[in-house]
Order: C-alpha cells, then sequence, then structure tokens
C-alpha cells in the first residue's frame, strides 16, 4: 500500500514538473507584450523599458524558470504583473468561489446521480429505468452553459428568486454566497449527474452479473440486500473514475460557468490574467488547478484501494 | 481475464438488421442523418443570406419568412443554425480525426513495444488530463488566435491520449490471445500482426468511442464558441449564438432557445447512435439484454 | 436622505495606481474621489482649481506658479505640501517611470518648492494643454510615503478614503474626515463590477445597484427608458470608433480608395447595429461634446455608388480583399460584422480576425501589421497623434503637423479652437480613417439620485457632487 | 419420500427450448452425478433447483424439495430455502467470490440472515466450517480477502459458504474444472466427507465420467436437454446398454490407434535441444526502495527431442509448462540458457533470422475459440503459416495447399470459405491443426489441445494428432495435464513442478511407476475412469 502511495506520488510529482514545464513554455510563446498592455497606447518606449525592468521580463528565460518552479516549491507563487499583489493571495480570493462551486457541483451531481443510477438499475428494463435513463440520454446531451442560461431565464429573470450573477463575497454572509453558488452549482452538476448516473447503473449491471452475485444470492440473501452489500461497493470502482474525471471536468467547467454567472473565481481569473498576459498569475492558476487534478486522481486511487482490496497489496 | 475485457464480435451478415433492429441506434441514425443532410443542404441554400446584415429587421420574433425569428444583425436564425450544424460537424469530425490518426497509432505503437515506450505513453496521458481541457484550449487559442482551426487542434489534442488508451487497452488485451500468438507462430511482425488482427479487432470498440467523442466534439465546439474562442463570426456557430443570444435574454429569450436545442439534439442524435452501436458490436452487453 | 451608493463598473482595475496604469477603469474609481490633482477636469470638460488654488502663468509661457490649498491631508494623516507636489511630478517623469502616459510631462524642464504652499513648474518649452494635462488622472499628486503602495491600498487627497477591494467584485470607498472642499453628501461608495447586460440589468432593476455612469445595457434599454424609477441619460465620452486605416500600405495609402470606404460606410446603420444602437456620428476625429467640434459627417457622406465609381478610378473595378482586426470590445467585434458587411457591397471583401488587446498592441499598434482596424480612441483632445511620425496609422501631412505644432505653443482658447478645427478638417477631407461614431456613454441610475456627471470629458465617476434626494 | 424430485421438468428460454421432461430425484445422503456434453443442460437443471435461472426462463413440471413445490414458491421461501436447506457450488472459483469482503465476512453473512446470530457467533460458525474446510484459523484468518487465496482455496470457502448451515442438498456444479488435478481430488475428497458427515443429498455436475464414477452413488445422463439413462453409477457405466452412454464411456477411454510406436528415429540428430533455460517474471514490488524478487516461471529446464517423437509434457497447474513452449517457439526469450532448434540456436534472433526455424515448428493452443481471429475466413487463417516461406505462392497455389492441408484433419476443401464460428468445436481444432500443418513443420508443440473438448470430440482430434505423427511423422511436444490423454499419444513424458523437470521417461514406465513427489500426486490424483469403475464395482459389490 506504501509503495502503491509512494508509487502514485512520484509519478503525480513528475506529472506537475513536466505540466510546469510546458506550461512555462506556453506562455513564453504567447504573443503579447504584459507592459504595452499595461501602459497602453500612449505609453513611451523608456517606460515600457522600466515596467519590463521592475516586473522581471528581461532576464534570461531559464532563470526566470527555475526562479518561478523554486519559488512554487516554497508556496511563493511570485507577483502578479497587472495587480501587483502576491499572485497566492489572489488564487486564495478566488479559490473560495472555484472551489465551493466546484465541490459544491460535485456533491450535488454524486447525490443525485448515485441514487438514480441505483434505482434505474434495481428496475431494470421497467417504465421507471426508461423514463430516468431517457432523461439522462437528454441531460448528458445539454451543454451546461445553454442549461445556465436557461435557469438565469426561470429563476432570475422571470422568477427573481436568485440574483443573475454576481458573487456578494462570502463577507456578505454565508446564505447569500450559498445562494448566488446555488444556479451555478446546479447548471454544473446536472449533466455531469446525467453521466454519472449511466455510468452507475451500467456498472452496477455489469457487476451484478458476475459469478460472486449469484454465489450471494445461492446464500439465500434477497436482491435488494445483494444489491446494496454486494454489488454497490463493486460498481463504485468505475465510479469513482468517473468522479475523479469529473472533478477536473467540473473545474475547467467553472471557467465557462464563471463567465456565464460573473463569478469572481479562478476559471475569471485565468481568463482574465491571459487576456491581460499576467504571465504570473496564469502560470499559478494553471500549476494550481493541474495540481488539484493531480490531487484528486491520487485521492481517487486510494478510495480505490479503499473499496478494493486487491490493490492495497500493489 | 484478458478475454473478458474485450469480447471480439463475430462478422456477421445480419449486422446491419441487428444495428437497425436497435431501437436507440435506429433513432441515433436517424437524427444524425437529419442533422447530416441540413448541413449538406446549408451548402447550397439557406432561408437566407446570412452575410448579410439588416439591422433595421434586428430580433424579430417568430414569423413565417423567419421561422426562428432574426438575431440583433437581423440575420434569420434558421438559416444561420443550418450553416452552424456544418461548422459544429466539421470540427468535431477533423478533431476525432487528428485525435484517431495519432491516438490510435500510438496506443498500438505502446501496446506493442512495452516497456519504456508504453511508459512515456502512460506518461503523456497523464499530463494531458491533468490539463482542464478548456484550460489547454484557452491556452492554444491565446497563442495561435481564435479560429476554427485552432478549436479543432485543441479539441483534437485532447482527443490523442483518449483514443491512445482507448487503443492501448483494446491491443494489450488482445495481445495475450491465442490466435495472436499464432501470428506470432506464423513469423509475423508487430507491425503486420497490428495491421492485421489488431486494428480490425479494436475497430469497433473505436468506432464506438468515436461517435461518443464526435458527440462530446460537438460540445466542447460550442463552449470553444461560446466563450469566443471557436468559430469565429461572420461565420455563424451555435455557441457563438447562445453568447449573442445571453445579453438579450430578458428582451428575445428566443434567440437561446433554437441554437441550445441544435446542440442537444445533435448531441442526442450521436450518443443514441454510440450506445446502439455499441449494443450491437459489443456481444457481451447484446448477451445481456 | 440615504448616504449609501452602488456604483456599477463594467470593468475591474487592475489596480488602483493612477500614475502606473492606463486603464480606464481604474480612473473610473479614484478620479476625483480619492485622488486629485493640481487642477482637475470638470463635467464639462472645462479645467479647474483643485489642489491648486490657483495659478500663475509667465509670460513667455513656459513657468507656471501654482499656490496650493493649506491644511490639505492625506488620507493617513500626512500633511499634503509642495514637497508632495515635486516629488509627484518628478516621479511621474523619471527615467525609471512607469507612468503610463509619460508624455503629459515630457514638457516639464524641473520643479521648484518655493514654500510649502507654492511650486514653480518650469517647461522647455510653452504648452498650450499644460493645465489641461495636469488635471489628467495620470497627473494625481501622491505622497512619497505612500506611493509605493497605491497600487493595493490607494492613499490620497479626495473626499473619499479606500476601504477595501473584494477583489472580482466590488471595491468599497468611505467618506474621510475632514476633506478641505465641499463635505460629501455620501458616507459610504461602492463599485460594484459587472461586466455584462445580462447580470447588469437585474441588477439594477432589483434595485441591488443604484447607478450605472456607464451601462452595457444592451438592448434592454428601452426597457429601463420606460421605467420611471430611472433616469436614462445618453451622454458622450472622449471615444472615437474608428475604422483605423493602414494609410502606409497598399491599396489604403490611395486616397481615392480611403474615400470609397468613407462613402461605404453607413453611420445610421452602424450605430444601430451597434449595442443600444445609440452614438453619435463623427466625421472626423474630434468629440462632440468639445467646444472645438465640427460636423463633418457630411464630407463623404453614405453613397454606395459613389464609392463604386472612386474604386474604378484606384483601379479597383473588381473590389479587392484585406484584414480587418477586431480587438475584443463589442464595438469592434459586433461592428467589424456590420462593416464588412457594407464594404461587401461595394466590393471590398473583409476578412475578420478576432484579436486579443494584447495582439491588438503588438501587431497593430507596434508593429503595424494590419489592414484595418475598429478601435475606440478614448483619450481626450487627442487629435495630436495624427502628427505623430511613426503612429500606426502612418499618416503623414506636413500641413497638418503644422496645425498641431502651431497648437501645442498656443494657449489663447480662441485661437486653439480655430486650430482645432482646423486639424479636424484636414483629416476629415484625407478620409485618414473611417470615421464612425462617438462611443455613447448610456448612464443610467436611480432618480432619486442627483449629481451624476452626463457626460464623460474624462474616464472618472466623480462622486463629490452625487447626492440622494429622498 | 425423496429430498429433492424432478419431474417433467421442461424449461425454455425466450423461444428455445432448453430442458425436456427431465426427470431426477435425490434421497437424503445421496450423490447423484448429472453428466453430459456441454450445453446438455446440466447447469440449467441445477439452477432451476435454486430458482436462479436467467430472466427470460420458463420453467414447468414439478419440482419438490423436502415437500416444497420450489417452482411455484415464492422469492421469500425461497430465500429462506437457498443457503439453508440448499447449498450450491460453482464452478469458477476464481469469480465466485466478492472480491472486497472479507472471507469471514462472507461466510458468517449467511448464517447471520438465516440464523439471526449475532456477528460475533456467526463468526465463531463461520471459522468452525472454514476449519472443516481445510482453511485452519492460522492461516487463513477470517480478515482474508479472496484475492489472497489460491484458487483451490477459494473453492473451499465456496463450499464453506455453502455448507455452513449443513444443507440438506448440495448442489455442486462442475466445482472441480477450473482446477488442477491435485486439487481437483482434494475438494472431492472433501466433498465427500461433508456428505458422509452431514448425510447431505449432493448434486455433483460434472462432465468427466471418472470423476462422476468415483463419487457418486447414482448417476443420470443427459444429452441435449434430455434424460438419456439413469441408474447406479457403476452398473450403468460398465454394463453401457444405452448407446449414448456408451458412446461416452468409450470416448472417454479412447486411445489412438499406433501402429509404429515409437516413429521416432533414434540414431538421427536431435530435433529440439533445450540447454539450462530460465525464465524470469519480474515480481511485485513490495516496497519502493528494495528491488522486486522475479519469479522464476522455468528453472533450468533442460531435455532434446529427436524427429518424429512424441513428447508429453505433464504438471500441476502454473508448473511452467506454458511458459517453457512459448520459449520454445521463440515467441517469449529465455532469460539464461538456450534452445537449439535443427542445430541452429533460436535464442536472440531476429524475427527474419528465425523464419527458416519457424517454418519448421508450428503450435496448436487450448481454446478452439481463441486462436482464430474471427474476422478471417478459413482459407486466410489456415494460409497464415505461408507468410513463412521465402517466395510467396500465388493466390491459387495458395488454396491450394489451404485445400489439401485441410483434406488431411478430415475436413472439406470447400470449408476454406467459411468463417470460424460456422464450426463444431472439434472442428475449429481440426482447423488450427491444419493451419499448424501447413508448412509441413517437423515439430508441433501442442498446449493443451483437447483440454476444451467434450470427450467425444477429444477422442477424434486426438486420433487425428496420433494419425498425423504416423503417416506425416511430424514430431509432437504435447502439454497436458492429463495422464489419460498423455498415456494415449505420447512415447515420452516429462513431468514438470515449480518450473524444474523433475522426472522423464518411457510413458507408461512413468506414469505406472512414478518416482518423484510430484509424479506420484499426479497420478494419484488423475481420476481414471477404468479404474474408478472397477473399484466402484468393488465397493458396490
Ligand atoms: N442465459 C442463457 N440464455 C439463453 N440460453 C442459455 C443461457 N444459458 C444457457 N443457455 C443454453 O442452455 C443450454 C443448456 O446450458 P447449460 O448451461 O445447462 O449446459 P451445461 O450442460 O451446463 O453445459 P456445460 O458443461 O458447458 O456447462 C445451452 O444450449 C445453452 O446455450
Ligand atoms: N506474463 C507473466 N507475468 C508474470 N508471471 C507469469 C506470466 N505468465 C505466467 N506467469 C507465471 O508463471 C508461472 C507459470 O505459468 P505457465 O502459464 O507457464 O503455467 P502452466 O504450467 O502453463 O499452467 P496451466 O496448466 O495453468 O496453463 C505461473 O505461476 C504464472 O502465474
Ligand atoms: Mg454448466
Ligand atoms: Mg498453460
Amino acid at each position: 500500500m506504501t509503495a502503491f502511495l509512494l508509487k502514485r506520488l512520484a509519478i503525480g510529482f513528475a506529472t506537475l514538473l513536466l505540466a510546469s514545464i510546458v506550461v512555462f513554455s506556453v506562455l513564453e510563446i504567447l504573443p503579447g507584450d504584459p507592459a504595452q498592455l499595461m501602459l497602453g497606447m500612449n505609453a513611451t518606449e523608456d517606460a515600457l523599458q522600466a515596467l519590463r525592468e521592475q516586473m522581471g521580463l528581461n532576464k534570461p528565460l531559464l532563470t526566470r524558470y527555475l526562479d518561478w518552479v523554486g519559488g512554487l516549491l516554497v508556496g511563493d507563487f511570485g507577483r502578479s504583473f497587472t495587480y501587483s499583489s502576491p499572485v497566492i493571495e489572489l488564487v486564495g480570493e478566488r479559490a473560495v468561489v472555484s472551489l465551493p462551486l466546484a465541490v459544491m457541483a460535485l456533491v450535488l451531481s454524486t447525490v443525485i446521480a448515485i441514487p438514480v443510477g441505483l434505482f434505474a438499475a434495481s428496475r431494470r428494463g421497467r417504465a421507471a429505468d426508461t423514463v430516468a435513463m431517457g432523461t439522462a440520454q437528454f441531460g448528458v446531451a445539454v451543454p451546461n452553459f445553454w442549461f445556465a442560461l436557461i435557469l438565469i431565464y426561470i429563476f432570475a429573470v422571470w422568477l427573481r428568486l436568485v440574483p443573475a450573477g454576481g458573487f456578494p463575497g462570502w463577507q456578505a454572509g454565508l446564505w447569500p454566497g450559498i445562494k448566488s453558488l446555488l444556479l451555478p452549482a446546479i447548471a454544473l452538476a446536472l449533466p455531469q449527474a446525467a453521466i454519472l448516473s449511466r455510468v452507475t447503473r451500467s456498472a452496477l449491471l455489469e457487476v451484478l452479473g458476475e459469478d460472486y452475485i449469484r454465489t450471494a444470492r445461492a446464500k439465500g440473501m434477497p436482491r435488494r440486500y445483494v444489491l446494496w452489500r454486494h454489488a454497490l461497493r463493486n460498481a463504485m470502482i468505475p465510479v469513482l473514475t468517473i468522479l475523479g474525471l469529473q472533478f477536473a471536468f467540473l473545474l475547467a467547467g467553472t471557467i465557462i460557468i464563471e463567465n456565464v454567472f460573473y463569478l469572481p473565481g479562478l476559471g475569471r481569473l485565468v481568463f482574465q490574467a491571459i487576456t491581460q498576459r499576467d504571465l504570473i498569475v496564469v502560470e499559478g492558476v494553471v500549476m494550481l488547478l493541474v495540481a488539484s487534478v493531480v490531487i484528486v486522481n491520487i485521492l481517487v486511487d486510494i478510495c480505490y484501494a479503499m473499496v478494493d482490496p486487491r490493490l492495497r497489496t500493489r | 481475464m484478458a478475454s473478458e475485457s474485450l469480447d471480439l464480435p463475430q462478422p456477421e451478415k445480419g449486422l446491419l438488421a441487428a444495428a437497425f433492429a436497435n431501437r436507440s441506434f435506429l433513432a441515433g441514425f436517424v437524427i444524425t442523418a437529419l442533422i447530416a443532410a441540413m448541413a449538406l443542404l446549408s451548402f447550397f441554400w439557406t432561408p437566407f443570406d446570412v452575410t448579410r446584415l439588416e439591422p433595421a429587421n434586428r430580433m424579430q420574433g417568430l414569423s413565417w419568412t423567419h421561422l426562428f425569428g432574426t438575431d440583433h444583425f437581423g440575420r434569420d436564425i434558421l438559416s444561420m443554425i443550418m450553416i452552424g450544424s456544418r461548422n459544429s460537424i466539421a470540427v468535431a469530425i477533423v478533431a476525432v480525426c487528428i485525435g484517431m490518426g495519432i491516438g490510435v497509432p500510438l496506443g498500438c505503437w505502446a501496446a506493442a513495444r512495452g516497456g519504456l515506450v508504453d511508459e512515456a505513453l502512460m506518461r503523456f496521458n497523464d499530463l494531458v488530463f491533468a490539463f482542464p481541457a478548456l484550460l489547454s484550449a484557452v491556452l492554444i487559442t491565446a497563442i495561435f488566435g481564435p479560429g476554427a482551426v485552432n478549436a479543432i487542434i485543441a479539441i483534437g489534442l485532447f482527443y490523442i491520449p483518449v483514443f491512445a488508451r482507448v487503443a492501448r487497452a483494446g491491443a494489450l488485451s488482445l495481445w495475450p490471445r491465442e490466435f495472436i500468438l499464432a501470428a506470432r507462430a506464423a513469423g509475423k511482425g508487430k507491425a503486420l500482426i497490428t495491421i492485421e488482427h489488431i486494428l480490425p479487432n479494436i475497430a469497433s470498440i473505436l468506432l464506438v468511442q468515436g461517435t461518443i467523442q464526435f458527440a462530446l466534439g460537438v460540445l466542447a465546439e460550442a463552449g470553444l464558441s461560446y466563450v469566443g474562442l471557436g468559430t469565429q463570426p461572420p461565420m455563424p456557430s451555435w455557441g457563438r449564438m447562445l453568447f449573442d443570444a445571453q445579453t438579450r435574454m430578458m428582451v428575445a429569450p428566443h434567440l437561446a432557445l433554437f441554437p441550445g436545442f441544435a446542440i442537444v439534439i445533435t448531441v442526442l442524435g450521436l450518443n443514441l447512435l454510440g450506445d446502439g452501436l455499441r449494443d450491437v458490436l459489443d456481444p457481451r452487453l447484446r448477451r445481456e439484454r | 436622505a440615504r448616504t449609501d451608493i452602488v456604483v456599477g463598473v463594467v470593468l475591474e482595475p487592475p489596480h488602483l495606481d493612477p500614475t502606473a496604469g492606463a486603464a480606464a477603469a481604474i480612473d473610473e474609481v479614484v478620479y476625483a474621489n480619492v485622488f486629485e490633482g493640481l487642477t482637475r477636469i470638470g463635467s464639462g470638460g472645462e479645467v479647474r482649481p483643485a489642489l491648486a488654488e490657483s495659478w500663475e502663468i509667465s509670460d513667455d509661457g513656459k513657468t507656471y506658479t501654482f499656490k496650493l490649498r493649506s491644511g490639505v491631508k492625506f488620507h493617513d494623516g500626512t500633511d499634503f505640501t509642495a514637497d508632495d507636489v515635486k516629488f509627484s511630478l518628478d516621479r511621474a517623469m523619471a527615467e525609471e517611470s512607469t507612468n503610463a502616459q509619460k508624455g503629459l510631462f515630457a514638457a516639464i524642464d524641473s520643479v521648484e518648492v518655493v514654500d510649502p504652499t507654492t511650486v514653480k513648474v518650469m517647461l522647455k518649452n510653452p504648452q498650450g494643454s499644460f493645465l489641461y494635462n495636469m488635471g489628467w488622472g495620470d497627473a494625481v499628486i501622491v505622497a512619497p510615503e505612500s506611493a509605493e503602495g497605491n497600487k493595493e491600498k490607494p492613499v490620497g487627497t479626495g473626499p473619499f478614503k479606500f476601504d477595501e477591494w473584494a477583489k472580482g467584485s466590488a471595491i468599497r470607498l468611505s467618506k474621510a474626515d475632514g476633506y478641505w472642499g465641499d463635505a460629501v453628501a455620501l458616507d459610504k461608495v461602492e463599485f460594484r463590477i459587472i461586466p455584462d447586460a445580462a447580470a447588469a440589468v437585474p441588477a439594477l432593476l432589483t434595485g441591488d445597484v443604484h447607478a450605472f455612469p456607464n451601462m452595457p445595457a444592451g438592448d434592454a434599454l428601452p426597457q429601463i427608458q420606460a421605467d420611471p424609477r430611472f433616469e436614462v441619460v445618453i451622454g458622450s465620452t472622449e471615444g472615437e470608433t474608428i475604422l483605423s486605416t493602414n494609410n502606409g500600405k497598399e491599396p489604403f495609402n490611395n486616397l481615392k480608395v480611403r474615400q470609397a470606404i468613407a462613402h461605404a460606410l453607413d453611420r445610421e446603420a452602424i450605430i444601430a447595429g451597434n449595442g443600444s444602437g445609440y452614438g453619435t456620428p463623427i466625421g472626423s476625429h474630434f468629440s462632440p461634446g468639445n467646444e472645438a467640434y465640427v460636423d463633418l459627417t457630411g464630407t463623404y457622406p453614405h453613397d454606395v455608388e459613389k464609392a463604386k465609381a472612386l474604386l474604378k478610378e484606384a483601379g479597383f473595378e473588381n473590389g479587392f480583399s484585406a484584414t480587418l482586426k477586431l480587438p475584443p470590445p463589442s464595438y469592434a467585434r459586433d461592428g467589424g460584422q456590420i462593416v464588412a458587411s457594407q464594404l461587401r457591397e461595394v466590393g471590398i471583401e473583409l476578412e475578420l480576425i478576432p484579436v486579443e488587446w494584447a495582439q491588438w498592441l503588438d501587431q497593430v499598434f507596434k508593429a503595424k501589421d494590419y489592414d484595418l482596424t475598429i478601435v475606440s480612441h478614448t483619450e481626450p483632445n487627442d487629435i495630436g497623434i495624427y502628427a505623430r511620425d511613426d503612429y500606426y496609422f502612418a499618416y503623414d501631412n506636413p500641413d497638418f503637423d503644422a496645425v498641431i505644432a502651431e497648437l501645442d505653443v498656443t494657449s489663447d482658447q480662441a485661437k486653439r479652437n480655430e486650430l482645432y478645427k482646423k486639424a479636424q478638417e484636414i483629416i476629415a477631407k484625407d478620409a485618414v480613417n473611417g470615421f464612425m461614431f462617438q462611443l455613447p456613454k448610456i448612464g443610467v441610475w436611480d432618480a432619486k439620485l442627483e449629481g451624476m456627471w452626463e457626460n464623460s470629458p474624462v474616464q472618472a465617476t466623480d462622486l463629490t457632487g452625487v447626492k440622494w434626494t429622498d | 419420500m425423496a429430498l429433492l424430485e424432478i419431474e417433467n421438468l421442461r424449461l425454455s428460454i425466450g423461444d428455445t427450448p432448453i430442458l425436456r421432461d427431465v426427470d431426477l430425484v435425490i434421497g437424503a445422503g445421496e450423490t447423484m452425478g448429472l453428466v453430459g456434453e456441454s450445453g446438455s443442460g446440466k447447469s440449467m437443471t441445477a439452477l432451476t433447483v435454486m430458482q436462479l435461472l436467467p430472466n427470460a426462463a420458463r420453467a414447468e413440471g414439478r419440482v419438490t424439495f423436502d415437500g416444497i413445490d420450489i417452482l411455484s414458491a415464492p422469492e421469500a421461501a425461497m430465500n429462506r430455502l437457498r443457503g439453508d436447506d440448499i447449498g450450491m457450488v460453482f464452478q469458477e472459483p476464481m469469480t465466485a467470490l466478492n472480491p472486497v469482503k472479507t472471507i469471514g465476512e462472507q461466510v458468517a453473512e449467511g448464517i447471520r440472515w438465516h440464523t439471526g446470530a449475532n456477528r460475533a457467533d456467526a463468526e465463531a460458525s463461520a471459522r468452525q466450517i472454514l476449519d472443516r474446510v481445510g482453511l485452519p484459523e492460522r492461516q487463513f484468518p477470517l480478515s482474508r480477502y479472496p484475492h489472497q487465496l489460491s484458487g483451490g482455496q477459494r473453492q473451499r470457502v465456496v463450499i464453506a459458504i455453502a455448507c455452513a448451515l449443513k444443507p440438506k442438498l448440495l448442489i455442486a456444479d462442475e466445482p472441480t474444472t477450473a482446477l488442477d488435478v491435485v486439487l481437483q481430488a482434494q475438494i472431492l475428497d472433501l466433498l465427500r466427507d461433508l456428505v458422509a458427515e452431514n448425510r447431505m443429498g449432493l448434486l455433483l455436475i460434472s462432465h468427466d465420467l471418472a470423476v462422476v464414477t468415483d463419487m457418486a452413488d447414482r448417476v443420470t445422463i443427459m444429452r441435449h436437454g434430455e434424460v438419456m439413462e439413469e441408474g447406479e453409477t457403476a452398473p450403468t457405466l460398465s454394463a453401457q446398454v444405452h448407446p449414448y452412454t456408451r458412446q461416452l464411456a468409450e470416448a472417454s477411454m479412447h486411445v489412438p490407434a499406433r501402429p509404429h510406436r515409437d516413429a521416432a528415429r533414434t540414431d538421427a540428430a536431435n530435433l529440439l535441444e533445450v540447454r539450462d533455460v530460465v525464465r524470469d517474471y519480474p515480481g511485485r514490488r513490495v516496497s519502493l526502495l528494495k528491488a522486486p524478487e522475479p519469479f522464476r516461471a522455468v528453472d533450468g529446464v533442460s531435455f532434446s527431442m529427436k524427429p518424429g517423437q512424441s513428447v508429453a509434457l505433464v504438471g500441476r497447474s502454473g508448473c511452467g509448462k506454458s511458459t517453457l513452449a512459448r520459449m520454445i517457439l521463440a515467441l517469449d526469450r529465455p532469460t539464461a540458457g538456450e534452445i537449439g532448434f535443427l542445430g541452429e540456436t533460436l535464442t536472440a534472433r531476429s524475427e527474419e533470422e528465425l523464419k527458416p526455424a519457424r517454418r519448421n515448428m508450428q503450435v496448436v493452443f487450448q481454446d478452439p475459440y481463441g486462436s482464430f481471429n474471427p474476422r478471417h475466413k478459413v482459407v486466410r487463417l489456415v494460409a497464415e503459416p505461408l507468410h513463412l516461406l521465402d517466395k510467396a505462392p500465388s493466390s491459387a497455389e495458395r488454396r491450394e495447399m489451404v485445400a489439401q492441408a485441410l483434406t488431411e484433419v478430415g475436413l472439406r476443401a470447400d470449408d476454406m470459405d467459411k468463417y470460424p464460428h460456422e464450426f463444431s468445436g472439434g472442428q475449429r481444432q481440426r482447423i488450427s491443426i491444419a493451419r499448424a500443418l501447413i508448412t509441413r513443420p517437423k515439430l508441433i508443440v501442442a498446449d493443451e489441445p483437447v483440454s476444451a473438448l467434450d470427450v467425444s470430440i477429444r477422442a477424434q482430434v486426438l486420433d487425428l494428432f496420433a494419425d498425423l505423427n504416423q503417416r506425416l511423422g511430424v514430431a509432437y511436444l504435447f502439454i497436458t495435464h492429463d495422464l489419460t490423454v498423455a498415456r494415449a499419444i505420447t512415447d515420452e513424458v516429462m513431468v514438470m513442478h515449480d518450473g524444474r523437470i523433475v522426472e522423464e521417461g518411457r510413458t507408461d514406465a512413468v506414469l505406472d511407476n512414478p518416482r518423484s513427489e510430484a509424479a506420484k500426486a499426479l497420478v494419484a490424483a488423475a481420476p481414471d475412469l477404468r479404474r474408478a469403475i472397477r473399484r466402484r464395482l468393488v465397493e458396490q459389490g
């Protein structure tokens, strides 16, 4: 188990290192001069030079890469060019929007999808199954941003129950904060829930066809007991895989959804930072997102090992 | 164990008949065919010319002249949706081709060679999957500029590991099979075996995966266009239409309705097709029915 | 009456130091509210005294002596003195300065502190616009103690002091104690960042936001105008929205081609298809709000036949194709589509190339690698750019340069206006760019508010005179 | 009254009739053997009793267990019966246990469910029954997971689950087919003891007549969903009154005719020479720091074969037979040692250099399904080794050669345009032999070529092998775990154990009189129909 974990950690670390090289070089070839962008059309050449010097853009490439990675290792993400505050602070301020959003969406989709999947699997072939899976089939096809627009129209524009967008900040209170994340979370969660419920159902059906289910049934356990006690845990393995992938997807999904709802989250931050050529912020946020995907995947692997004892000895 | 992960279908005369007897396949096929027909038709005819802007006609509701109304430039929405379909389809197809064209050989190569090559492929996959897809797309378009071609590259790049993974898994489960051993005993090299035996036998899972990725590609293209990174005006695209509709939700909600439905129906059709294909081509699932 | 206000702004400022960035969003929050300069620009675009009570100009026009207000304090409690003025101007002029409008200070030779309330500024040569220049946000006075921290925590002399900045959502100010000028009516001010119509309209309707000095109302404007709860004022900005043309490149170096383009543009349709449908047509590069403005929209009226004829004369009977680079704002991206459709009518096929600002600056502004582009020039009174060598229009006309050179040394207002008119006419005739319209300033606010600016001669949201009437 | 009575059982799945008027009676303490070829309906009969049939199945007739009418019993009543009064053991021990639950949980679960015992009591009973099936506490605590057990041990757990509550009837559906002979003998012993101990009724399903003869008091023989014959085991099988019974019994004991045994030319040079061959597989990494111990699958094997010789390689499952075969075929490289074929060494050769060797050495695998690419037609499949010829034959020549090969294995030439799935299992194995023959090889390596076949088909295929050896002088390396097969068609035998050859010699000599421990165990455990009938007849008087 520890060997398995160590190996996963090593792979995760290698991925991060590679990612850092990729991110750095990609941003290097990004066209556009951040200094010019900050100072606008009327800037004089010496003002631009001075700013570039200040931002450290004049140093050699390798030095800048090493400085940056060295900083990352000790938790120093550098200073934003435009905001001129430490990147870590910026990211912190944005993460308190994005993270709750992604987590809310993940929880929501799980809470909806797994029971639906279970229900459909246990009623396989009957009307309830057909309806649930038909709906899911439809849900998979709905782009989340379109769904978001419809939600905005219904709940914000028409019924005026929730704000159409924006985020009041957590200092405005827990409820207003949650309220403004509600629609975005639903918009993100439902299409994901549709996918997850389909996966849950088919994983369950697959497991239900396994020999050990027959063994359990031959012990005299009723169908429902077998479904819960024997099938579910085994079916969790593919479900976990999808959950892991979904986290990455939700994180990326926040980029679009934050734009739809004008939420000051990480997605908007990178978007903005890229257009403003605030490279250091882009680098920081991208690395953070990549790191969280890597970490989630390691967590998923640990969950695998918890669910499936066969993996513990690997 | 290996044989479980990839059951080889028997070539059957009745495959086509079986396919059309499958409800999901049939529905998917009909929808997809209709969308494809619409896209083809748009090359020759649309109700209105979408390159002519007539601000005077802007944002009209539904009428007999403009079945789906007009947008903020006075363009006919039905015509735009027709032309948009061809964009969506083109982007998705080319992206799938890129993903398959590079991913499948990579996956097969890794499965055949094993060892370092395989490990390198897996790390490459880890790396690509660690980047949230949209983020990479944003970065790519930031470098090369927004546009359909770059959207294709961004989506296609993401598909490489997807197909590599599927091909590798399929190929890995085939390599220890006895008929492959027999082919090796017949002196055939790895490349030849891959072409003669591996590829035909993973073709069906690749086809199914291709359909799924195609559907996802339509969604992805819409998403990219929605954030302004995909197909660029004046070429109409569904995602872009939704973006334009968003700021006008208060006054003309119908603007958001039709492009959205177009996306949903296309993706739904492709997913149904994929599901149907899987049922027909994967005998293990067929037996379960 | 209420003493708090929530003001909606479209763009979040990157930081809050107006002396270190070009972003208009900075001035929209801090100009006149937090920071003040020696002079300031009033709501009609006029120069008014601010931290300088009065000034004297030497006869040769090269020495300005400013008499400063006494008893003024920065928000951190330090006193405002002549030393701060010298510090601020020296800092902006310095070699390592990162002031975005360094050109404003180019004429200054030296700054001399006469006594704590008197400052003398020596110019290299007389400059007619000097007092106006000192009213820009980039020329506000900062204190040496706090200058470095202004990006994050601005410290100025204005009526409001900075409280907090919830990045991505809001910036909050509150009334500063012991302000030197007339007491302001508001206690608390919040600038809320709301970038788009889809969010702005509901925010306004639900009363979350009281005022949008510059509202992205889009197509919902008629609905708001019909609502008695709100006051809608369509003013104008300093933003001349033009079809910038690369005069240095084939075929745009041909006057006939430029004239053809000018005839092909239908300003009314462009304005109608552009967001709210408001905007003032312009025929040259000058703000209609300015007293020196002349209406030159008739120089090349919309005339497709004429345009075609001119193209034929120029040797482009079958038209030609070119590229149109479009930066992100919707006036460009949407406007570009309309322009393309109008030019197609006369046979010019445009390929639309969307670019980000970073690329626009690189490719268009610096490298002049473009045919046509659409951009709004928001700097006030900037017709002088047409005289600059090397500017991205690649326009060169000695007659025009002479007019501007004369302007630079003229301080008599009537004479200046004459020269401005002349300048406008020259570039209009030369059809340097496709002059389209002046960006509207769609101000929307609660009908019970008074004192909001109707026009924006500078990019500012001056709240000093704003109060609730009930 | 008998424990289980099945009368006129008819079963159909969808529209396909599966069982026709099946009758079967089992008394308490009695063992009933149910035999028949693959697909004859044995498992379906068993599942009917458990009421665990596939969804689309319809059963009619009468099935009573202990006076309860099973076909009309509600699900709840069946739940009370299953696991309590009727236990069932399935064929596949590797997949019959839930991989994510400990064996303790899985055994105790049924006990708790049926008796309402608390956890501790249930676990105590589970402990007892696990001890009973030969999984003592010290080595096999309740907290073990299935993957930590070998196949035989897992099968014991499954039996423990089935017998935990001392059922009145135990149904064992091919409980040992997936196990090697030694394990099979152990499991069968265990079942026998359990029956004796609890006076259980046992329905033992098997396709192996010898196993059934060994175990069962009475036997029911099925074919195509119908009962052919039913009666006391030994008399039924020895008298062979029913033609089908005779057919089965004869096929089980079939020995191909081989007029010239020892076709090998002992004076000739060695055809194959294997010297000190070792094969290590990378072991599992236990710690990141320590390099993993390699697992040695083949450990210093040396032997040689003469042209035309027929050699058996026998041994328990996992002893390294297939690994050795793959190295001989140059499909895998030895870690150490050398393999010579026709005087040339095979190790460290490129694929191109191997061509001549490959032409003279072909292979036949166990699985008649898996050894063909299902998408190719027979002609293409059989012609595949022609790739090895220096000059590629023309299409017509190719068909000619394929036709000849097919005729040689007893198929028709026009079969070449069919797909493999259009053939029966035995025919398919003939096709794979045809493929092996097409290049006229001097050696055929056959890895368990008949163990997936029904007895009657197996007999035909063995005849074919013997015939080819006689007619064409092909040498065989015949890998099998079935000593009857080894005895039937080989001259020499090698016994492999844990990667080493522990004994070799003339087949009859070694199998009649094994000297090594491994060979002795193998011979003792191997079921032998003739011997079993003899013993039974003596026992039953
Ligand atoms: N789920 C099912 N659906 C349809 N037909 C089935 C199903 N399971 C088995 N059959 C058919 O029922 C018949 C009897 O099968 P059964 O499993 O009882 O055979 P068996 O005697 O146990 O064979 P084996 O020795 O191979 O296990 C076969 O023809 C088989 O194809
Ligand atoms: N690719 C592999 N990697 C690791 N271990 C392997 C591999 N192939 C086989 N082994 C191990 O090597 C040993 C010998 O395997 P092999 O397949 O040669 O056995 P066998 O004698 O043919 O058994 P059976 O009769 O079950 O076919 C087994 O313990 C097996 O688990
Ligand atoms: Mg069976
Ligand atoms: Mg083997």
